[in-house]
């Protein structure tokens, strides 16, 4: 028997062959709906080419029929790990355009609520790392953590999840009676778990080696891509718009903006972008136990009509999300509907990198490289 | 550097394709020629006073009273913590731009949704496919008269209200 | 070589710790709430006063002034009211609520004057078809609720009315901060009609 | 049990004894089968659960029977009346012969594992050696289930599967050596008879040597059963389920009862080498007392090693394809062919061993475990969970 040795178009047969490889839309690890399409050489690959819009609601659509008071149940579901800090976005953008004032107990409990919303989200981001590289005890943990402050926010405002909290002109609701006490014992329980979590996962070895110099972002990169947030900060870049381009009452609170360090490999690495988002959880609680004992006495809402209009105009609002610097451009016609909203959200400009950045990764990096970027598909494709 | 200090230096180097601030209420913006937007983009980006490095938000708006498709750029700079608005006018019937995606990466995916969403063709662009609409969907759903197909692929796309509405609204 | 034995030591002294960290794991309590059959309490009863189950309406006192019908944003909320011209009397001839479209998101209790719009804390209604999550709250035609000037005197509705302001108490009033009702005062319930309706109805 | 059946083969003279002892060992190799090895895999899994369950601040299941004891029962027969799914592009023949490999071979290896004193199916000569070559057909099956899948990440886990036993069988080899060099013998119960029942006298604490070696068998081990941190083959973030994925209903169920059968194999290697195996003080001449003791002692050494591996599961996470393979080629066999010629010098220079030595390693043992309790202590004390309550509990 004689074996052919060339294809033919004149191609030797011992050359290996690409293999393409569909992860997704229902893959475990793909954190909501998405779909890559893998080129890969065996366990390396190519090129893994992202697939989104699954989860495409047009949101955007429906704010020009919803009006602006009935446009916030929907923010909720933008972002649906990190609703509150979705909810304040639109608030401060619908706020803007009517020339609305929020008293400043109104301010004080939206950073509350925000920044409980901002521990939940990298708390499940932390605890979904952990969960794709292997470890499974991470997660359970991290929502256990979870469902106190979801435990916390349900008698805030009523929901667990999609919260529609805030409201144009300041918050639905005053702080319950004993809240901030309920709030302080969660902080206290909660910052040693953080500490724990560190010795848990983040300083395993195998964790460390997983994560380490896979998928550098440098600095350069990182802004050319427009990417945000904690995933901008790990690439050393020093910008949080919390305190750079400051909104709310932020200005009053002292807390510090973690950058990436490359302590176990590069800057801009898997690892940095994952201690990122932990450090971000401490100053979180920072800000929360100086929002607790600043409390302000007095009204949570300004008195907003029921029938909003504001007037002609357009806004370019920024507010730090969990996932970023979410930018949204409103525009306002003077009727009661908006003329048009646009939400660039953080996980949108994270998943244009992914492509670039795959090239030479293994399999099991991408998803280490998709769970660091801390992607929410509902985000991406709103 | 505010927008009144960027359009002066833009129009110094490009004359006519530069237009006026336009101060709408709460933002301004300067308003160019959408056939040489990737030229101002890359003048913006590589002038060392001016350094937008980041391309923060990129989004169309029908305007079907002027019988435009606006698209407005907004952008940042790391280096001087400074942000700027771009707004280019692109004819409604036919709508085309020139990409900017050789300036910064991050146009890519937001062009392709503003393509996706609202139509625009974004002249040069590298790979101008829907991104979050199926490949076969008819329509720009965000343009003001877009109106529904009442079924895709045999699938209807209504679903009748149970509860029998009032008139009135 | 250094690294090599660092490796090793690294591996073994992290692998260490996390170990410990779970083995402490077994004299914790677990936290996992064991729904529905074996809670101490019935959920429900467990859950805050301001959770936003399946909504009910109290028909007593339904002004019918159809700002929940207004403010919901997906039209779940279905309400027809008659107008009896002799006697001035609006007539509630139909109350319906989508449940299954319901997004629970809250707006429409926030302009209810009397709260008679609100959520319980009620959330189990899973059903073989979507027609029966249609709550239909009117039966048979019902007058409207007419605050008076004086206060709410008629024993019967009170106590509807006192829990109905309770719940829009919960939402903030601009300016000046609510006072919780009185029990003893019953008379003094007095429901915020008019700025509502003022707000409202434009 | 061959001086039993050959005193049934007297009883009967007319039968052969040849014939005796051929059905008599398979009646007892089936009995092992049904009424050891399907149980023992099965509360494994339910240990498993909830083991896990406890860690990660669960319950695990609890309904079914006391303390949901009686969950693997129900799962097992849920699985049995399930569909048995075969998908229209898969390799038939191939694709149902799969499982039955991979239950086969570690089925076999009972044949040779130390249960008690006098309870063992065949006392090979090369005991270890065989049962190191039979669970490698584990392997076959796992290639052949995913190759047959006809599904990219099922090959991808069974290439994977592979290339993990093919490697470790290496340190593994080398890590059985000092044992074998302390006993004298291949022989299962040759080496647990090399031991005593008193720690002292285990091979684990001969030498650093012995010691370096039970830890390496114990992670070659955990490498070659699939377990956490090398599951790559059916890694759930990465493989979906890897070489399992296109696998139901009881098919599906006999992969994992080849996993967890392949635990309690690993504590009984990892006890019978290095911690003396069914070794129990001579307390009572009674045959049949003894005999039970030796069970129970081995049971329990063994259990205790797959609780160990649960534990392991539920706190590491993975390691990537090639970290493994760095792991292996660069420091498990270098430092296993370290470790075997410094275990046999050690018995060179002390031929009967050293007393000393011996305590001092178990001493250095001890101490690690105290400090080990003190970690716990300091974590527990550090975020102390029972103080926030839930549902019922101090909520409105």
């Amino acid at each position: 028997m004689s074996l052919e040795l060339e294809f033919d178009d004149g191609r030797e047969v011992f050359a290996t062959e690409e293999m393409t490889l569909n992860m997704g839309p229902q893959h475990p690890s793909t954190h909501g709906v998405l779909r890559f399409i893998i080129r890969a050489d065996g366990e390396v690959m190519r090129s893994a080419k992202a697939d989104v819009g699954y989860l495409h609601r047009s949101i955007e659509k429906i704010a020009e029929k919803v009006g602006w008071h009935g446009f916030m149940p929907y923010t909720d579901r933008v972002d649906y790990v990190a609703a509150m800090t979705t909810n304040q976005a639109w608030a401060i953008a619908a706020e803007a355009l009517g020339g609305v004032t929020v008293p400043r107990r109104g301010e004080y409990c939206r950073v509350i609520a925000a920044e409980l919303g901002r521990i939940c989200s990298h708390l499940l981001a932390a605890g979904a790392m952990g969960m794709d590289i292997g470890a499974i005890t991470p997660f359970t943990h991290a929502v256990r953590e979870r469902e106190l402050i979801n435990d916390l926010l349900e008698e805030l405002c009523g929901a667990r999840l999609t919260f529609n909290y805030m409201r144009i002109g300041g918050v639905a609701w005053d702080l319950p009676p004993g809240f901030d006490a309920k709030v302080l014992r969660f902080l206290n329980h909660f910052e040693p778990y953080v500490d724990e979590l560190d010795d848990l996962l983040s300083n395993n070895k195998i964790y460390i080696e997983r994560l380490a110099n896979v998928a550098v972002v440098s600095r350069e990169r990182a802004i050319a891509y427009c990417l945000v947030g904690p995933n901008l900060r790990a690439s050393g870049v020093r910008y949080d718009i919390r305190k750079h381009l400051p909104y709310s009452v932020y200005p009053e609170f002292d807390f510090e903006v973690p950058i990436g360090t490359g302590r176990h490999g590069s800057v801009g690495d898997c690892w940095d972008r994952y201690i990122v988002r932990l450090d971000e959880m401490r100053q979180s609680a920072r800000i929360l136990r100086q929002a607790l004992e600043g409390l302000p006495e007095g009204p949570v809402i300004a008195k907003v009509p029921r029938n909003y209009k504001p007037a002609a105009g357009e806004v370019h609002v920024h507010v730090e999300t969990p996932r970023g610097d979410q930018s949204w451009y409103v525009v306002a016609d003077g009727t009661e509907y908006p003329y048009r909203v646009h939400i660039r959200t953080g996980s949108f400009a994270a998943m244009s990198i992914i492509e670039e950045l795959s090239r030479g990764l293994m399999v099991a990096d991408l998803v280490a490289l998709i769970a660091s970027f801390d992607i929410v598909a509902p985000e991406v494709d709103r | 550097m505010n927008t009144a200090a960027i359009q002066q230096l833009l129009h110094e180097r490009f004359g006519s394709g530069v237009g006026p601030v336009e101060s709408a209420r709460l933002s301004d913006a300067v308003e160019v020629d959408p056939l040489s937007v990737d030229e101002i983009a890359l003048f913006l980006r590589d002038q060392p006073d001016l350094a937008f490095d980041c391309l923060n938000n990129l989004s169309g708006t029908d305007r079907p009273a002027r019988g435009k498709i606006q698209v407005t750029y907004e952008l940042f700079s790391y280096v001087h913590r400074h942000a700027f608005v771009l707004k280019v006018d692109a004819r409604r019937d036919r709508p085309q731009v020139k990409t900017v995606e050789n300036v910064w990466p991050a146009a890519n995916w937001l062009e392709r949704e503003v393509y996706d969403l609202l139509g625009v063709v974004f002249l040069g662009h590298s790979d101008l496919r829907r991104l979050l609409l199926p490949d076969d969907w008819i329509g720009y759903p965000l343009r003001k008269d877009y109106v529904e197909a009442p079924e895709y692929h045999g699938i209807s796309t209504v679903r009748e209200s149970i509860l029998a509405l009032p008139e009135r609204r | 070589m250094s690294a090599y034995v660092g490796n090793i030591v690294d591996s073994v002294t992290s692998i260490f710790d996390g170990m410990a960290v779970t083995f402490s794991h077994f004299f914790r309590r677990p936290y996992t709430v064991q729904y529905p059959d074996r809670m101490p309490v019935r959920v429900q009863d467990a859950l805050p006063y301001r959770y936003r189950g399946f909504l009910e309406v109290d028909l007593e006192i339904c002004t019918g002034c159809l700002a929940c019908e207004r403010a919901c944003p997906i039209d779940c909320i279905a309400i027809d009211v008659l107008k009896n011209k002799e006697t001035k009397q609006n007539l509630l001839v139909r109350f319906d609520i989508d449940l299954a479209k319901c997004m629970y998101c809250g707006l429409c209790s926030e302009p209810c004057p009397t709260g008679s719009i609100h959520h319980t804390r009620e959330f189990e209604g899973a059903d073989y078809s979507l027609e029966s999550m249609v709550r239909r709250f009117v039966l048979d035609p019902v007058e409207t609720y007419k605050p008076k000037k004086s206060g709410e005197d008629d024993p019967a509705i009170v106590p509807i009315l006192e829990r109905g302001m309770r719940y829009v108490n919960e939402f903030a009033v601009p300016e000046a901060p609510p006072k919780p009702p009185k029990k003893d005062a019953a008379p003094a319930v007095k429901p915020a009609v008019g700025a509502a309706a003022a707000e409202g109805q434009p | 049990m061959r001086a039993y059946l050959d005193a049934v083969a007297a009883g009967y003279p007319s039968t052969s004894p040849a014939l005796v002892y051929l059905l008599g060992m398979l009646a007892f190799g089936a009995l092992v089968v049904f009424v050891f090895i399907l149980p023992v895999a099965g509360i494994t899994s339910w240990v498993e659960r909830r083991v896990w369950a406890r860690i990660q601040s669960r319950i695990g299941p609890n309904r079914v029977g006391p303390g949901g004891f009686l969950q693997w029962l129900a799962d097992g027969l849920k699985n049995l009346l399930k569909e048995d799914v075969i998908p229209a592009a898969v390799d038939v023949p191939m694709f149902r012969l799969a499982p039955y490999v991979v239950v086969a071979g570690f089925c076999a290896a009972f044949v040779a594992l130390p249960f008690a004193g006098s309870l063992i199916i065949a006392d090979l000569n090369i005991g270890i050696l065989y049962i190191s070559a039979i669970t490698s057909l584990v392997v076959i099956g796992i290639l052949m289930a995913g190759w047959s899948s006809n599904n990219k990440w099922s090959m991808l886990g069974g290439i994977r599967s592979a290339t993990q036993i093919i490697c470790y069988e290496i340190p593994v080899g080398l890590s059985i050596f000092p044992a074998v060099l302390l006993s004298g013998t291949l022989s299962m119960q040759g080496i647990v008879a090399a031991q005593g029942w008193a720690p002292t006298s285990w091979h684990m604490f001969h030498s650093p040597f012995a010691f370096v070696a039970f830890v390496m068998f114990f992670v070659g081990a955990l490498a070659e059963g699939n377990r956490t941190p090398f599951d790559l083959p059916e890694a759930d973030s990465e493989l979906v389920a890897g070489f399992a994925t296109e696998y139901s209903g009881m098919r599906s169920l006999l992969f994992f009862l080849a996993e967890w059968g392949n635990l309690y194999v690993i504590g009984v290697l990892v006890s019978t080498l290095f911690m003396g195996g069914w070794q129990v003080p001579h307390f009572t001449d009674n045959a049949v007392v003894l005999t039970v003791a030796q069970f129970a002692t081995m049971f329990l050494k063994a259990y205790f090693w797959v609780f160990v591996a649960m534990w392991v599961r539920a706190t590491l996470p993975r390691v990537r394809v090639d970290q493994f393979m760095t792991l292996c080629w660069k420091y498990m066999v270098p430092i296993g062919l370290v470790n075997v010629i410094g275990a046999a010098t050690v018995m060179v220079l002390l031929p009967d061993g050293s007393i000393v030595l011996r305590l001092i390693m178990v001493t250095v043992a001890v101490a690690i475990l105290v400090q080990f309790a003190r970690r716990v202590l300091f974590h527990l004390h550090r975020a102390d969970y029972g103080r926030l309550g839930r549902i019922g509990e101090g909520a409105a």
